[in-house]
């Protein structure tokens, strides 16, 4: 793996989880998939953001869990939510008219562009190499919440020049191709990843590394890229995460942990 | 009014060779014991419908029941991959699986389209990726007011629905709550129904959150205790999260595998 | 998050002069102290939408509030005719009154459609009958699977919906049981949606056969204790079918209907 | 008005009530009109179909009324119902698909071919001489319904050659018409009335005298028909009300009537 060599108190994972966190706005509502996703939305729901909507693709709306949810239909997101509706109507009324302000995808590929694979890699799609478990909710998420947010490990299998296929949109073959396709949401925002923060150019749409996590190199993150990655002019280094952020995701994790027993 | 039924009569007479199935459930209230039954029962050459394929289609497949998945989220949830359901589409074994996939909001559409007595729902939905190559399910469709084009999906009408609840009464009208999925809409879009439950009651006192089925609408209800498990069974039981770890090993080899279903499934009985 | 807001700041900002408004409900939680708010706030050349217009939209019909009407069944539930109604369609007092009419399905369709996002709705309905050659929101659609032609509604996008419900807590979460008809979609379809409510409590108590509405898709609630009233409120108070039958005789009259609004709307507080 | 008259111990809309009640078989699922038809549903319940499912458009299946619901809103219909729904769901998940065996409508005019009108009448749309309470349910009620049963007050002004307004379609212009628009209910297979009973010709689909109530001659059917009305060979007169049934019934309207105060 070409991940960083982290400082000894926080973990790579850790560093991305916390990243992503801080990206959510105190009183959005944002649609999570289970994963990093679902670790770092609860992440900022017991920080700094407390009244952020957690919508689950199970029919939870409102989720307030005190411990990570096992899978996408825990019985702890059915027992802490505002409401819990039917799946047909979780992607109907709430997803689809563009009530959700923020998706939280994960994937196992990405292209320069923020289009996702989660279906096959390898070979062709009736012989693949690997079969993934596919789309999920995922296709209608990046379509239509307001932004996406992706969250993936960097490397060279999941940062690749072009996806094997195309599971969930980003911005296509690039400017205007959302419009063209008649995508109401914004598109990925941020993919924020174990070695730093990208972001889509304004002009291009292309994904821009804006931000390395501490300890990173742009060097380490063009190498872990499967194109020649764009870095921003502006690039900065993050902040690493704070001992509140640490203490509360371990906390997090401890009591899932506890859970599973 | 939905008969009263032991599971194993139920099955025999429900799910039949060639039979498209759909096993319902989203993490919650999985319909284990029922799978379990199809396989001792030895059906073959199924079409086997699900939005979230888990652990119990896993079963289903290494144990040769199927031919072909339609689907739109294939894991182990919270866990990581299905070996059993890797290993037939990338190795053919124990046979091919043909596969039908969609997204979550196609597949909850189709579904809903099928309940409704409809040949089609619209969504927007799949466009711009690559999922409408792969079947003639998912069309455009314009707008007869705006001319805007949207998404078709075809409805979907299983042979048999199975899903899991958690009481029925004596008329076999089904109470559930928690997480329900898309349950209803599979059960009502479904040709014929059997509702697994933990327990048949004399009377269905009213629950926050419940979905109610009435009897007149489901085929046939067989009292299954803990027939959820490892899933889990809100009120009435928690998910044994230690199995869905362990099956990631259990699944992972062929012959492990054999092993498990030998013993778990086909020596142990219909409430197994 | 909805705003809790008095009644009558409510209607003075959310409904406008020429606005789409639903005031909804299916005999149950009846909005009617809200639509006495926008009576006495003067509203005018509203296109007031509602399945089942009964004695508030009468009220608010032969107040003068409304432009037209779109709408499927009018009367008065379990007594009969609708006069104030019967008097602006027939003899346009006190204007003339265009309506768009449908049926229950339809309408119902309109709603989801308007709720999910979509322009247009598919069901199985008025095929055969003299409705559709009244209004251009009906039209043929063919499935794009089989061919069958179905039929096609536009959404409905209300500017701004209107409910009643029992409860709200400070966030504006809204909690609703017994018949809920089509609020929910109603108030999704909307723009924007005003939630009377009989009271404000610390902690919604979740209740069987509940509809929640969370606060984030609501744009204002008011207390309105009594607020459905002569409807009711399941839980708070039992329908007034003295008010429903002597409506009938207050209405007939012109004379008698201005003299009734006088006193019991005009002269009446925000909380009547 | 050229009703029959009654026999001092029955009324004709008791014996319209009782002969529609009759005709609604244990444990099929009707879907019941305010009104008369909830009357005739619920004094069938009572008496000799206690497995009767009765829906109504407000989204109760199953109701079990004690009393006569006073609108298809009364609460007492979500009390005793097996379940409640929204009104999109009893459309689309429960009528339209043809999981209702009955559907049990009234009608303002009515013509040979059993269409119903419940719109207008006289004038035109626009301005019609008597503005109705408009469609409601029916028209997909009797479009997709197994059977349709029609109970309505027989004269001139309900029996007419041509509806002002097809509100609901019976059989169209005659045989092949429900077939040719796709409506998959078998249509209106009786209307009750106070005079008698008429069922389609099972050629013709017009609607045929085969019954009348005691005490009630052709002569007085006909005459209260708008159109000429055919009457079957095989005309019978029908049991008046027994004891049972009108005890039944009055108990029924005396506890509603109790319930209004």
């Amino acid at each position: 793996m070409s991940g960083p060599h982290p400082p000894a108190d926080w973990t790579a994972d850790e560093m991305m989880t916390v990243a992503a966190a801080r990206q959510l706005r105190d009183g959005t509502a944002c649609f999570v998939g289970i994963g990093l996703p679902s670790t770092a939305a609860n992440l900022a729901r017991v920080t700094h953001a407390p009244n952020l909507v957690l919508v689950y693709e199970s029919g939870c709306l409102g989720a307030k869990p005190d411990r990570l949810p096992l899978s996408i239909g825990d019985g702890i997101l059915a027992d802490t939510a505002d409401a819990v509706v039917s799946v047909p109507e979780v992607f109907n009324y709430w997803l689809q008219p563009g009530r959700i302000d923020v998706g939280f995808l994960g994937a196992a590929q990405l292209d320069r562009y923020g289009n996702l694979n989660t279906t096959v890699v390898g070979g062709d799609y009736t012989t693949p190499a690997v079969r993934l478990p596919g789309a999920g909710g995922a296709p209608e998420i990046a379509a239509s919440c307001g932004e996406v947010v992706v969250i993936v490990r960097q490397n060279l299998r999941t940062f690749t020049a072009r996806v094997d296929f195309v599971t969930s949109v980003g911005y296509g073959a690039g400017p205007g191709d959302r419009q063209r396709l008649g995508l109401r949401g914004g598109g990925p925002r941020l993919v924020i990843t174990d070695l730093g923060v990208l972001e889509p150019d304004p002009v291009s749409c292309e994904l821009t590394l804006t931000r390395l996590h501490p300890g990173v190199t742009r060097e380490q993150a063009r190498a872990a890229t499967g194109w020649d990655l764009a870095v921003a002019e502006s690039l900065t280094t993050g902040d690493p995460p704070t001992a509140h952020e640490l203490a509360v995701l371990r906390a997090l994790q401890a009591t899932t942990d506890g859970s599973r027993r | 009014m939905a008969k009263l039924v032991p599971l194993a009569d139920a099955v025999a007479e429900l799910v039949h060779d060639g039979d498209v199935v759909a096993l319902e459930g989203f993490t919650h209230l999985i319909p284990f014991a029922a799978g379990h039954e199809i396989i001792r029962q030895g059906r073959r050459e199924l079409t086997l419908v699900r939005m979230t394929p888990d652990v119990i289609y896993d079963q289903l497949i290494g144990a040769g029941c199927a031919r072909r998945l339609v689907f739109s989220w294939g894991g182990n949830p919270g866990v990581g991959s299905l070996h059993r359901f890797r290993d037939a589409v990338q190795h053919a074994w124990p046979g091919p699986l043909e596969l039908e996939e969609h997204s979550h909001a196609g597949m909850a559409n189709r579904y809903v389209a099928g309940a409704s007595g409809l040949p089609f729902a619209v969504l927007r939905g799949y466009t711009g990726t690559d999922l409408p190559r792969h079947t003639a399910n998912i069309r455009p469709v314009n707008c007869p007011f705006t001319g805007e084009t949207l998404t078709a999906v075809a409805a979907l009408r299983p042979d048999v629905t199975v899903v899991h609840a958690q009481r029925a009464d004596r008329a076999g009208n089904v109470q559930m709550w928690g997480i329900t999925g898309v349950q209803k809409e599979a059960v009502l879009a479904a040709h014929r129904s059997l509702v697994t439950v933990e327990e048949i009651v004399a009377e269905l006192t009213p629950v926050p959150g419940q979905v109610v089925l009435p009897g007149w609408a489901v085929t046939a209800v067989a009292e299954v205790p803990g027939g959820a498990h490892p899933s889990y069974a809100q009120g009435y039981s928690v998910r044994d999260n230690d199995f869905y770890r362990a099956w990631d090993a259990v699944s992972r080899d062929r012959a492990t595998f054999r092993d498990w279903l030998d013993r778990h499934v086909h020596r142990a009985g219909a409430t197994a």
